[in-house]
């Protein structure tokens, strides 16, 4: 089976899915002549041409709020914003507007559409080229939100996105682009939507986690693995709708539950996944659920030093699984 | 109703200038006096309590009448706006279709009753779901376009919205990429010289939005929205331009707000009797009658036959959408995505009785 | 000591600070001639005149982003959004650029600016003039939240906010204004910022909420009080800096929560409270932290079926505690 | 460095002509000259691996210096943007405040450290803090704007920005308040013709930005970016209008981008090789020179002083940035806001030494 690095996989799968699919149109700023900032379009504009490959202006509530209109007209749009901390000009787009599109007129009106988006800190990307944004979304009804550690599942989610017929978030964690590599059949498989997976199967503490995280979270399971502590680990994959069943099967049975999340600690996503565990499981609960989660600051901060003691790394983890393994 | 190629039966003089023949200019004319029926039954019914909100096209009907009557039903797409009453009308939606969503029934088409009156939306007759944001769709139909365009077919798509909601970044944003791909689009602004209580003056700042379009590349021109027939050839000639590739246009229509922004408005507090008065002559629906009097195109006999089908209408909608049902709790947490997802739970109440009180222990 | 209304203790607190200090000016969409949609700057513009009270254009991304500059430039702005579901064309300047201006200049410019916005359902608003918003703000840090529920606390907190030198966001429940009528003096008191209330004292269930559901909440307590169930209620005004002090008190007083909001569930901000608590009194639970919140779906619907059901009332919180005090 | 009402001590005809002496023409130049070989050097220390990013001002910085030139120092204000740095050093900063920033120091002026390079600000300059989202600062100078008229404080703000992002939608709904209240505002574009690796004819939808002023009823004049005094006459007019309380003027400088759009960009894969070399045809800095030169203002001799006093600026602050210290972990918490907040705690992991392992149980 090939393998493939992570962007590779998402470049493979728009160019697969828009030969299968010709209403499939890629926009965004820069994403056609230079294929985009990653080059995770590139090529593309080259087999395609100018209808389906659109380089946009600078405009992020325009490249979603045209996306919507062009999917309630036949297209089926993936729409790329440059990085997701810039997604912010497009909030009233895709919490006012896509995300009721199909609610308010009564199932009339669905809109086949996906926005991709590269988020996520390490990459000296400070303030404004680091975000996660994943929390604000996760919270609107309306919204899918698809967040792959693999090339495997990346290919296979943006297959299962594209061809989905709500909007779809899809967040590409950006340090993995090219340092995450794997194994990815040529196939036309799917990966489903709404589907955790259980990437490490362990008996005493369950983590949860996704995108950067989850690669993370294996690393500090194979640390404390070697000190006796036996670590499930549950990669979300598609944070909402959020697989309950495999989160909640898994803490059942290991009894302590730990949320690993990259963005700002309070009111992170990770604490819809802490509550709902807190409340759901809470008779099978050995320890408290615990996160662990970018510090409340406003952003990643530049520099080297003050960018490594923001980040959540396999030693943080590790050290938190100890606490609570301990518990 | 299509807008072109078509031969006139018998045409006035006034007919013929504009390529209509009688019957149509007569049937335009019953689409600004029917939107205006209902409009009016609709604030009689919120007075009376039956409904309790209102919001309302009195003073623009004509406008939006003569725009929409240039466009192909059935295969261009609309992206209105809440005072949009007349153009749905014109575009497919009758009279039962806008009461329901008055009384948001649960066959209410624009929403089953989910959304507040005024936020229209059918898909049978391409007309885009309403949000409350102003401008967003904007977006929505110059995607539209540029769908029609990539797709080749042959669709136009036409936004409204009024003068103030025009101020808002989402229009620039728009208008920029129609004009650098040519869309098949057209932009109807309504301009009554307020949004809620701040005159134009205050919200923008220059006497015509339509000025705004020579910086994007685009015709802009100002039609008198109390002239429907100008409004018409304004629009007709929009369409064909983008219909021909050539790009969109900006209309701008000169109309005048007859009602309070909505029924939790009070415009006395900001608008002047003269100012008032000045509104009230501008009203398309008298002048429009008027000339199609004079023309010879209306007379008594078609008049009264014209009020009394109306008037039938108008009571049909409304008995029609007060006897329907309104949607069961059990609706609400459909569509929220395409298909039902088992973690998308509803709530611990459940969908028996709204409000209920479980009574000790239960949920 | 004087009865007022919610609104008119608003009203009363902007004419007051404004006479106070003339640095304070008011802006947004009909604040002036017609005094605010629903009243709350009524009179203000007749006073301060066309300089300090000012209409402006229907474009909510200019009313925050002018407010950052004039903070900058020595003025202390009072914004309002007309309706809190309109703050969204806002979002990346309040995101983005308000709540990361002190951080990212390195303390150089900070921001004394307030914008306030009436929030909620239960009116007839529909999906668009309902909406709780607080969730995605409240995850920002640099930002303070405050929702007061009663006109004392509104008069407090407006002045705590407007004299704040950071950017708070100041959420009123529409619902509340006419309806909630409270004491509130004519003295220059304030309520401090980072502060919950317990409303009232109890022993069993800990029901934590704010805004309109603080009041629902009581009413719960009362309801089952004849039952013989005893709750202490904590109303946390302000949401960012979130009280954990008072918070974590109680709960390890009574060993039993209730989380009540009317936004969402799904990732909506108790689930941060939730899981601050599931976390951090883990030791002193006798029950799950329960939430009891808004469906999941993409706003209230208009028709009064539809709201009924949406809404948390009275009834649906008094279901939930005792579910939770039988536990 | 006022811009007005100064007597110049000796003045060729090329000063007088703009109303500034000798002096202060080869200030000017000796603006634009610094601000290149900082800018140059930063790139040299990106490639040897000191510095992991750039983003550069190269081919901007005539545009910049003849138009911040017009302005007061320490009393206007500045939002500018990431190609500022000549702007941000006209307005104050200086060579070490540039370096400290492409170092991110915890004595850089900008942000402590926080930001990526060419985010500028100095708050001791009225030059406000820059950060990535493009266009938000247009809003802020508005409200600047704002403030200074309402405070009579007689100031005037400038933002800058260049031609892709003039498109956002908060240029629209900027424009459009300013024009209302007459606001002491200038809005500089400086139109590079690309936006990364967009040309304009993508981008925006009319050739000259200025076209977009009409639209707001305010004065919108096209310069030659290359030319540095027709920068600051055209400045200076726009200056002089908004102190005088008549409004906004809109600027669009057309400058060239000399580089690629930062060092994470590879611009042979979209422009030509004619396209790049026409960019180097229309470089201020030389033209400023031969300019400079031809009018005698500028000597062999003194040439030679500032090419050294330039070098030894650019070398100083060099050296002086990488023997900064790194800001401290434990700083990393301050300023979230003006206090701090018990309840916005560190996290576990504490301030000690980054990605440590605490070892079995501990934290
Ligand atoms: C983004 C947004 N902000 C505020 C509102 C509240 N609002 C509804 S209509 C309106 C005024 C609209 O004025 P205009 O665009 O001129 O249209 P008109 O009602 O005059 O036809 C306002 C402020 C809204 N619906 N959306
Ligand atoms: C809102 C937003 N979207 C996207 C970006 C990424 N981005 C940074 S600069 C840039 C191009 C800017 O072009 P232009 O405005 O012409 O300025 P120039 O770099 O050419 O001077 C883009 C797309 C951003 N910083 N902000
Ligand atoms: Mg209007
Ligand atoms: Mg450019």
């Amino acid at each position: 089976m090939p393998t493939r690095t992570f962007i590779e996989a998402i470049r493979a799968t728009l160019a697969d899915e828009m030969r299968r699919d010709e209403s499939i149109i890629v926009l965004g700023e820069d994403v056609g002549k230079k294929g985009g900032v990653f080059l995770a379009t590139d090529g593309l504009w080259a087999e395609f041409g100018d209808d389906r490959v659109i380089d946009t202006p600078l405009t992020e509530s325009m490249i979603v709020g045209a996306s919507i209109g062009a999917a309630v007209n036949g297209l089926r749009p993936v729409a790329e914003i440059q990085f997701a901390d810039f997604i912010h000009p497009a909030f009233n787009q895709i919490v006012s507007e896509a995300a009721r599109m199909r609610y308010r007129s009564n199932n009339a009106v669905g809109l086949p559409m996906t926005i991709r988006a590269p988020y996520g800190g390490g990459v000296h990307g400070a303030l404004y080229h680091s975000q996660s944004v994943e929390a604000f979304f996760c919270h609107v009804p309306g919204l899918k939100i698809v967040i792959p550690s693999t090339p495997y599942d990346a290919r296979g989610l943006l297959r299962s996105s594209i061809r989905d017929d709500d909007p779809v978030l899809f967040f590409e964690h950006k340090k993995m682009y090219r340092s995450v590599r794997g194994e990815v059949p040529d196939t036309d498989y799917v990966v489903p939507l709404g589907r955790a997976a259980i990437t490490r199967p362990g008996s005493q503490v369950t983590a949860i986690a996704y995108g950067l995280m989850a690669h993370y979270a294996l690393e500090a399971a194979d640390r404390v693995a070697e000190e006796g502590i036996s670590v499930e680990v549950v990669d979300l994959r598609t944070l909402r709708p959020l697989d309950k069943e495999t989160v909640l099967g898994s803490v059942r049975k290991t009894g302590k539950c730990l949320v690993v999340y990259e963005d700002n600690r309070f009111g992170g996503y990770g604490a819809e996944v802490a509550a709902t565990v807190a409340e759901e499981a809470f008779d099978y609960l050995d320890g408290p659920v615990t996160r662990i989660a970018g510090p409340d600051i406003p952003g990643v901060p530049y520099n080297h030093v003050l960018e490594d003691w923001f980040m959540v790394d396999p030693a943080k983890i590790a050290a938190a699984i100890r606490k609570l393994a301990a518990y | 109703m299509t807008a072109t190629g078509h031969r006139a039966k018998t045409s006035s003089q006034l007919g013929a200038d504009v390529g209509l023949d009688d019957d149509q200019l007569r049937a335009m004319y019953r689409m600004v006096a029917l939107a205006r029926a209902i409009d009016e039954r609709m604030w009689v019914l919120n007075r009376a309590g039956r409904i309790p909100f209102v919001i309302s096209g009195q003073g623009h009907e004509g406008a939006q009448v003569g725009v929409t009557w240039a466009l192909r039903k059935g295969h261009d797409w609309i992206a209105p706006y809440y005072r949009s009453i007349a153009m749905c009308m014109t575009f497919g939606m009758n009279a039962r279709d806008i009461m329901l969503a008055q009384y948001a029934r649960a066959s209410d088409p624009s929403s089953g009753g989910r959304q507040m009156p005024g936020h229209y939306g059918d898909r049978r007759h391409n007309l885009l779901s309403v949000s409350s944001p102003v401008a967003t769709q904007i977006l929505h139909a110059v995607g539209i376009a540029l769908a029609a365009k990539i797709r080749h077919t042959d669709q136009v798509a036409l936004a409204a919205m009024g003068e103030g909601s025009s101020n808002q970044g989402d229009v620039h944003e728009a208008l920029n990429f129609a004009a650098i791909h040519r869309l098949p689009f057209v932009f109807l602004v309504e301009n009554n010289g307020y949004a809620i209580s701040v005159p134009a003056a205050m919200e923008i700042s220059v006497p015509d939005v339509a000025q705004r379009a020579a910086g994007y590349g685009i015709p802009g021109v100002v039609v008198d929205g109390s002239d429907v027939l100008a409004c018409y050839r304004a629009a007709l000639t929009a369409v064909e331009r983008a219909r021909a590739g050539e790009g969109p246009t900006l209309i701008e229509a000169k109309v005048t707000r007859l009602t309070g922004h909505s029924s939790d408005d009070q415009q006395t507090k900001y608008r002047t009797e003269e100012d008032l008065a000045a509104g009230k002559r501008s009203d398309a629906l008298p002048h429009f009658r008027d000339q199609l009097r004079a023309a010879g195109v209306l007379t008594a006999e078609v008049e009264a036959a014209l009020t009394d089908e109306i008037s039938a209408l108008v009571t049909d909608a409304t008995d029609f959408a007060e006897a329907e049902p309104d949607p069961l709790p059990s609706s609400a947490m459909r569509w929220v995505y395409a298909e039902d997802w088992p973690s998308e739970t509803p709530p611990p109440w459940g969908f028996g009785e709204p409000g209920h009180d479980a009574g000790p222990g239960g949920t």
